[in-house]
């Protein structure tokens, strides 16, 4: 088996159902198809490049971003704003076909999930998974999440870098 | 709402404190009747599965099952394994809400029957030892000696045979909440809810009978200050013989102290636990010793420092066989929960089974007798401890640094480790001559030896044993404290603190307890307990959790225990004990809704939950809860309307309990002296709320000490806490103060002018405070209601 | 082995039918010491939990668990999901075969927990109904009318009221068995087995407490002839108002049928039933009409003719509530076990529920009272039936034809349905306009209608509905028929066959029980049972077992029920009634070690599970074994030395007991009156088996009805049935009938030739028959033993 | 992924290892490098091409065959020699290193299915995956077993017995 694709944390193999595995050109094309994105960045890239990253991906398309855990902390020190939400009051709330979204546009198409923490994110997955067929999810983190429809593969930090630079990158 | 049509009293068959089950078993008629009269009876006695499912369903809508599959499979029965993703249905109709929720009653049926079966045999042992008649007198300070039985049997147990009929109704309702995991029973989520509900509060229930008659027969503190006692792997003595107890059930080890004693042995042999075990042998004899939580475990097995290991029930890692094994070290076996594979040398002579463990001619032994486990454990341990002593002893750090550098960094260690924590680093830094990194995972068991890494090794290396030998040469000191369990809250602090919690002058009671399933280590638990503390909110402890935050210390030095005192009230640092007593948690509540507010209790279980859903600003943190007791506790918790905070791993638990913000419909309150509805708050915002880190999750707590009942006061004093830890970690006003303001005096003076600019921003209005707020329905309503039924 | 030590009787304390649990409870005080005097009590009287490990260890011992891991991780705390592959153990310690251990003891305690929540229950409402001294008498042919009870509690019960203590034993026994599940308890897989056959035990004694309180208060049979009842869809009336009830508790239908006879309706009314519920009515009332096994269930809620659906617990579909509101049907939910998140009417006036339901303002009701179930069941029946015909009426083939055109022919179907059954083939061919595919599956449930590859279906076609519909056209005559359950074996009967199935004259008992998990649909149920019946055993049945061998008719156009009488002996097909009338299958074995060998009962469980092992018989055969029941059945059914044969998806249970024929130190025996060790033949070679195909199965039963007790005579006839089948299935003479010769004599007139020169190969040299075969230890070792622990 | 890799019975999927996916060369590799191959043939495969198949398959490598089910009588018929077990039978005996084999000249260390029920298999080949490290097993079903070391894919019937061919072959 494709060693990138097995789940990072190997057990949260939970079924027949896996993530498809992108490149930062198709997680290009998820984002530019979707009407309303969301990114929800976790405390896991904290003053990271990553995080600063994740903003710029967020500015180039103009997404709204979820700060989870206490990360909002360090995105406003960053001049990111976000809007705070647990992680499992966000992912509750985007399960609800009728949530008005944190632009109070109506509930998200497509999520970006970054720097939150492993194993809980594909708990917030699963449950996306299961009960959000309105949303699709992808993850940008360096971990393959098998839960999400979508997602980077495993990798080390130097390539991941290079994929969020990639998705980043204004042309 | 679909299920507002059962209010009735229980019918006089159920009531079985009346004539019916008077017995004649110990040559006395004992009359209930004049105490307990039928009539302050409340309506739901001896609770049977569905009775209180109004109540769950109230806090079922509003508190909403939010579920994370662990698995998108069911494999419980032989039509499956059946895929339920993408809406589909199982075999038997299933769908993958129901099926989690199935599967959360099915944690909470056996983290209940755990504490139950452990209830059940100390009950059975200390009636054998003290009779059925001894007295259960938790001294002049409490009369309240039993508040959830008082509510759910409505009935005051006055000696250890009391406690019998309550374990048989418990065990009854047991059966049939298990029966519902059938497959082809229960359809729906909400009712398997209300199910795990129930299976939460026979827990509590159970939890209490069992700490109940282990501190009425045993002596143990009733709530009284407590010592503080050693704890550490630093405090044993390796020179001497020691024998190490694991689990939860006190009678193995009280049967060893009461050896040692005997034979005037007391200062000759270690006598040290682990898990709860430890803590309730310290409430027996504070001259024992706590090693830690179970966390420590498989590091003080590996460390060869134990001659003896002595198993109980619960929390026991499933091969200390093998790893005892290891080092030469004996283990005795000593309930049915745990046998091994051992042989029953219960009817054996003593010194027939000591000869055969010393000579290994046996791999170890059950004994299912306290005091013969006692007399043999110390007895092999005297004999062995000479022959092992090369075992206890450290081995080089240069053969640890040749083992590292084995290691082909291939990464696996931190894939499967439940935490990712950086143990490949560790390896390599070792292998280089640094083993800081070794040191950092072993500290305030950030690593908690769980054994996965070194089950995952490629080039199978004994990570754990390297971890510990490493930490054991840097680690000199590892001796803290920790206060002994003191039981129940006293009805005397309740009369003191009730008011002050009801209105909100005392900002809150915050409850760490469980497990140490910690995302990042016990020092996590132990600095939120010291900001509470510092906060002065009352801080309970129990279990694991209060051994975590024992091994901490400020910069000065000091162990929080040493700084707070033990008694129930603001500033006070309260160890309950062990996981039993986490009873008392729920306990005190029972009694502020009682004592200060006069409710009655028996047979009154909705009322009284009400109360405490929005008055008593309590909070419950299992930040660590690994187990299906955690999960058991944590729901019989939430029944009585009392919130829990769980670590990121509590998301594997599939299901939370979350609430809606931005719905105001869902926070309708009634205002019963008022006789009207009105918009209340999001308070408490939700019944069981996972958090990511530590940093957020004290916000959370925080905010989950609000009530609809604090006075404007109190909400002052309250608020004032969460917004400076939310400006401590976040860096600005929570966003949803808006919310909690109902009139300006509720606004914190620091932060009046920035509060009053949120408000004006949301086009605020003042809103006038509740005179008694309630999910029940108005008085009137119920009484007409009865009428109805008739 | 190491299990060799404990024989003791069991101390004064435990032993509850002495003084201290006499009660006044009903103002008299019964004196149970006269009758049984402590004198006669064997050493296990209400066996803990570890009481009987020793017997346990000497089965599992010889049969081995076999694990099939049925999935690689455990997912059961919040340490997980722990990866047990490759030998890796878990974050607790728990490796992969202490893990299905696990799994199966959780299985069989919620298998346990259904038939106890169950007898619970019933016996509350029976109690309720008929009061506490109500007699049980199974008339004059039974005087031991519960032989688990007896053996297990050393009590015989005379009144319902005496049942209860027998189920407040079996509930706590069963809080300590669950609890054993939870991490960290116990470690090793043999503990855990013991374990589950203890739930096994529990399980069977809560299935005789059950079916002994209605028979006994409902009057039903007490082991006499029993009619002939209607079976099958065919047999309803869809023209009249039609209740289905759905489960095992037989209050609510009786409160039906009660109802209808009160109100004198019984002509203008259907009352049919689904799984055991049906059975059970049909016990109380033959007027009461069978649908069918399990597997009926969806295809009869889909076919519309039922208009209230009225459901109590096990073997439900979860998703009942939906599918009957599909076409307008009204659910009924009546137990705490199924609560469908429906309002609770128990205590509304009933015209209020009609108008409710009929109006459709609610989906369905809540209601606990069996008596306001019945009333409101019919009133709403009658009410509805006529606006629903429409919806009872047959679509258009044409109709059905063009959906099938739709498939895409992913194959999604097929490899999602169980079976693997050809879903798309019958499909596809329907799109050309033949249905026979459609009515292939359809007929003996060869499809029994999961739903899981409608689930599946890309394109969304409604199979089960076209499964439904293109029979209900095609197979016009869906009448059969069932011996209605005819609940004991009488003392009369097996005075009468005792000896001839001691000896081997009667060649063995045959169990077909339990649900319809099968392979190939119920025709190879029945037609294993036509095949032992052929051959002069006796044929025991229950459950949709028995349904299924109804739905079978020979060529003449008869069922078996219709060829065969119903009492227990040769060629008896003998309905014993419903789930949890299983509990008569070992209780025959038990009374024939009672009345036969005059060996006592009470606290004697070892002695008689000895003696059935090894003398006795019987094989139990659970070919569509699919739920945790079955799991606990099988399991206890093992304990008392009975084998159990399951079909293929057995093996996801995850657990078997077998034999190793190449070991021959496995099967020494003892032979207690020559006082020897001596070579056994591996008889019987498996405990719990799982057969590939009901060819291999059918050999199999055979050969486990061998018995180390057989004369020659009972040899040579078993012998020679198990040829025949042999060769009738595999073309041969099996190799390994040279195991089963001990003299010449052992061997069948027919085979002779070809088996001497099987044996002549081999070298084989004759042997002495066993005078006493056990497993027990010799008399004098017992003895002395008894010795050695005072 | 791979349809082909799909388990058969997609729940079957047990955890994080999956059986290899070989093609009849690879098959053939490992029957050459094997000491001690078994095939056990179940009924599935009465009577049909793919049994014929089968025999040639061990009569090619000289490999006993054990029968399950009643697979014995439809061999004996065909004229290919075998012994009769259950398949939980010969599963139980595989597992115990020290189980003489077949032929009495010690275990097994490859086993090779075929015409097995599926979901009956895939348990059978659990048990051998988790308790008999001493044990290869490959399956010659048109089924992608995961619980085997290795399998072929899911195939339909003709490329299937093409499989097969290629293997019986004697080149
Ligand atoms: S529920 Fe658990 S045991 Fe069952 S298949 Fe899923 S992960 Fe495996
Ligand atoms: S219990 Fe239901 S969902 Fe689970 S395996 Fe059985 S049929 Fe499938
Ligand atoms: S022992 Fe467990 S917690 Fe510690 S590093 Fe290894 S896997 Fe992680
Ligand atoms: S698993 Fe072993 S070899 Fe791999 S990185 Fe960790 S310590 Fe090194
Ligand atoms: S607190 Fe948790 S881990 Fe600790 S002993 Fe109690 S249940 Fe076990
Ligand atoms: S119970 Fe043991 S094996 Fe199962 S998830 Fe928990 S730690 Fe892992
Ligand atoms: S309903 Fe079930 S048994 Fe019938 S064909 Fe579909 S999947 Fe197979
Ligand atoms: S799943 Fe549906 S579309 Fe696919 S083959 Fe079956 S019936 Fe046809």
């Amino acid at each position: 088996m494709n060693e990138r694709v097995i789940p990072w944390q190997p057990t949260v193999i939970a079924g027949p159902k896996q993530a498809l595995l992108v490149t930062p050109e198709t997680a290009e094309m998820m984002i530019v198809k979707a009407k309303r994105p969301l990114m929800v960045v976790g405390p896991l890239i904290n003053d990271s490049p990553a995080q600063v990253l994740a903003s710029k991906i967020t500015e180039k398309w103009n997404i709204p971003i979820v700060s989870t855990g206490d990360a909002f902390k360090s995105l406003t020190e960053a001049g990111v704003p976000s809007k705070s939400y647990g992680l499992v009051e966000i992912v509750n709330l985007l399960k609800d076909p009728d949530w008005k979204g944190v632009s109070g546009e109506g509930n998200h198409d497509l999520v970006l999930f970054i720097g939150v923490i492993y194993y809980m994110g594909s708990q917030g997955l699963s449950t996306l998974k299961h009960f959000a067929p309105h949303v699709k999810t992808l993850t940008l983190c360096k971990f393959f999440h098998s839960n999400a429809d979508a997602s980077f593969p495993n990798m080390k930090d130097e390539e991941w870098l290079k994929y969020l630079e990639k998705l980043a990158k204004i042309d | 709402m679909i299920l507002e049509n059962k209010s009735k009293a229980k019918e006089l068959k159920d009531d079985f404190w009346k004539s019916k089950k008077i017995t004649v078993t110990t040559g006395k008629i004992t009359d209930e009747t004049q105490e307990n009269s039928t009539e302050s009876m409340g309506p739901t006695l001896k609770p049977s599965v569905t009775d209180l499912r109004e109540w769950d369903m109230k806090l079922l809508e509003r508190y909403t099952p939010f579920y994370a599959p662990f698995c998108d499979m069911c494999c419980l029965c032989t039509y499956g394994k059946c895929d339920l993703t993408g809406g589909k249905k199982g075999a038997c109709g299933i769908d993958i809400e129901a099926q989690q929720a199935r599967f959360v009653l099915l944690a909470c049926c056996i983290g209940s029957a755990a504490h139950s079966g452990h209830a059940r045999h100390l009950l059975e042992y200390l009636i054998e030892q003290k009779g059925e008649d001894f007295p259960i007198d938790m001294g002049t300070n409490i009369d309240i000696e039993a508040p959830i039985m008082r509510v759910v049997m409505g009935k005051r147990p006055k000696t250890l045979g009391d406690l019998k009929d309550a374990l048989d109704y418990l065990e009854e309702q047991m059966v049939h909440l298990l029966s519902a995991c059938h497959t082809g029973q229960e359809g729906k989520s909400i009712d398997f809810e209300s199910k795990a509900l129930h299976a939460g509060l026979m827990d509590n229930l159970g939890k209490e009978i069992g700490d109940l008659a282990q501190i009425a027969a045993l002596n143990m503190p009733k709530g009284g200050d407590a010592p503080l006692v050693e704890l550490g792997m630093g405090t044993i003595d390796k020179e001497k013989p020691v024998v190490l107890c694991i689990g939860h059930n006190v009678a193995p080890g009280a049967g060893i102290v009461d050896y040692l004693e005997d034979q005037e042995l007391e200062d000759d042999v270690e006598v040290c636990g682990i898990c709860c075990a430890a803590l309730d042998i310290t409430r027996y004899n504070p001259g024992a010793k706590v090693v830690g939580p179970i966390s420590k475990q498989l590091k003080f097995i590996r460390s060869g420092v134990a001659d003896v290991v002595v198993v109980d029930e619960q929390c026991v890692r499933t091969d200390v066989l093998e790893e005892a094994r290891k080092n030469k070290a004996c283990v005795i076996a000593t309930t049915d929960k745990i046998c091994l594979g051992l042989p029953d040398l219960t009817d054996e002579d003593a010194d027939k089974i000591v000869k055969q463990l010393v000579n290994d001619e046996i791999e170890g032994a059950l004994i299912l007798d306290p005091d013969k486990v006692g007399e043999v454990a110390t007895r092999v341990a005297l004999k062995i401890s000479k022959d092992r002593e090369a075992l206890k002893k450290l081995p080089d750090l240069q053969e640890i640094q040749e083992m590292a550098k084995e290691c082909n960094q291939c990464g696996w260690c931190v894939r499967v480790c439940p935490n990712n924590h950086p143990m490949m680093e560790a390896v390599t830094s070792a292998a280089e001559g640094d083993f800081s990194k070794f040191q950092e995972l072993y500290e305030n068991d950030v690593c908690y030896t769980c054994g996965r890494c070194e089950q995952e090794c490629e080039v199978d290396l004994p990570l754990i044993s390297m971890l510990t030998k490493v930490s054991e040469h840097y680690t000199k000191d590892e001796k803290f404290n920790v206060r002994a369990g003191r039981g129940p809250v006293q009805d005397v602090e309740i009369r003191k603190v009730g008011a002050p919690i009801v209105l909100g002058d005392i900002p809150g009671v915050i409850a760490f307890v469980g497990c140490t399933n910690y995302p990042e280590g016990g020092e996590d638990v132990a600095k939120m307990a010291e900001e509470f503390l510092e906060r002065n909110y009352i801080v309970v402890t129990s279990g694991c959790g209060a051994m975590s935050i024992g091994e901490y210390r400020d910069q000065e030095g000091n162990t929080l225990y040493e700084r707070y005192r033990g008694d129930f009230d603001a500033k006070g640092l309260v160890n309950v004990g062990s996981c039993v007593s986490n009873a008392h948690i729920p306990g005190a509540c029972i009694k502020i809704a009682n004592i200060f507010a006069k409710k009655p209790l028996e047979g009154n279980f909705e009322e009284i939950a009400d109360y405490i859903l929005n008055r008593v600003g309590a909070c419950g943190v299992a930040w660590g809860a690994y187990s299906q007791k955690a999960a058991a506790i944590a729901t019989g918790i939430n029944r009585w309307g009392i919130p829990v905070v769980v670590g990121p791993h509590g998301t594997k638990y599939r299901r939370l309990f979350l609430g809606r913000t931005d719905q105001p419909e869902k926070w309708k309150i009634n205002d019963l002296r008022a006789g009207e509805v009105i918009d209340g708050e999001p308070a408490p915002e939700h019944l069981l709320y996972a958090a990511e880190n530590r940093e957020e999750a004290t916000v959370v707590i925080a905010k989950l000490c609000i009530r609809p009942n604090d006075t404007s006061k109190g909400r002052q004093i309250k608020l004032n806490h969460y917004l400076d830890l939310h400006k401590k970690y976040f860096g600005t006003l929570p966003d949803d103060v808006v919310k909690f303001v109902r009139t300006e005096k509720d606004i914190p003076i620091t932060y009046k002018k920035e509060v009053l600019k949120l408000l004006e921003e949301v086009g605020w209005e003042p809103k006038a405070l509740p005179q008694e707020p309630s999910l029940m329905k108005f008085r009137e309503e119920k009484a007409s209601d009865k009428g109805d039924s008739k």
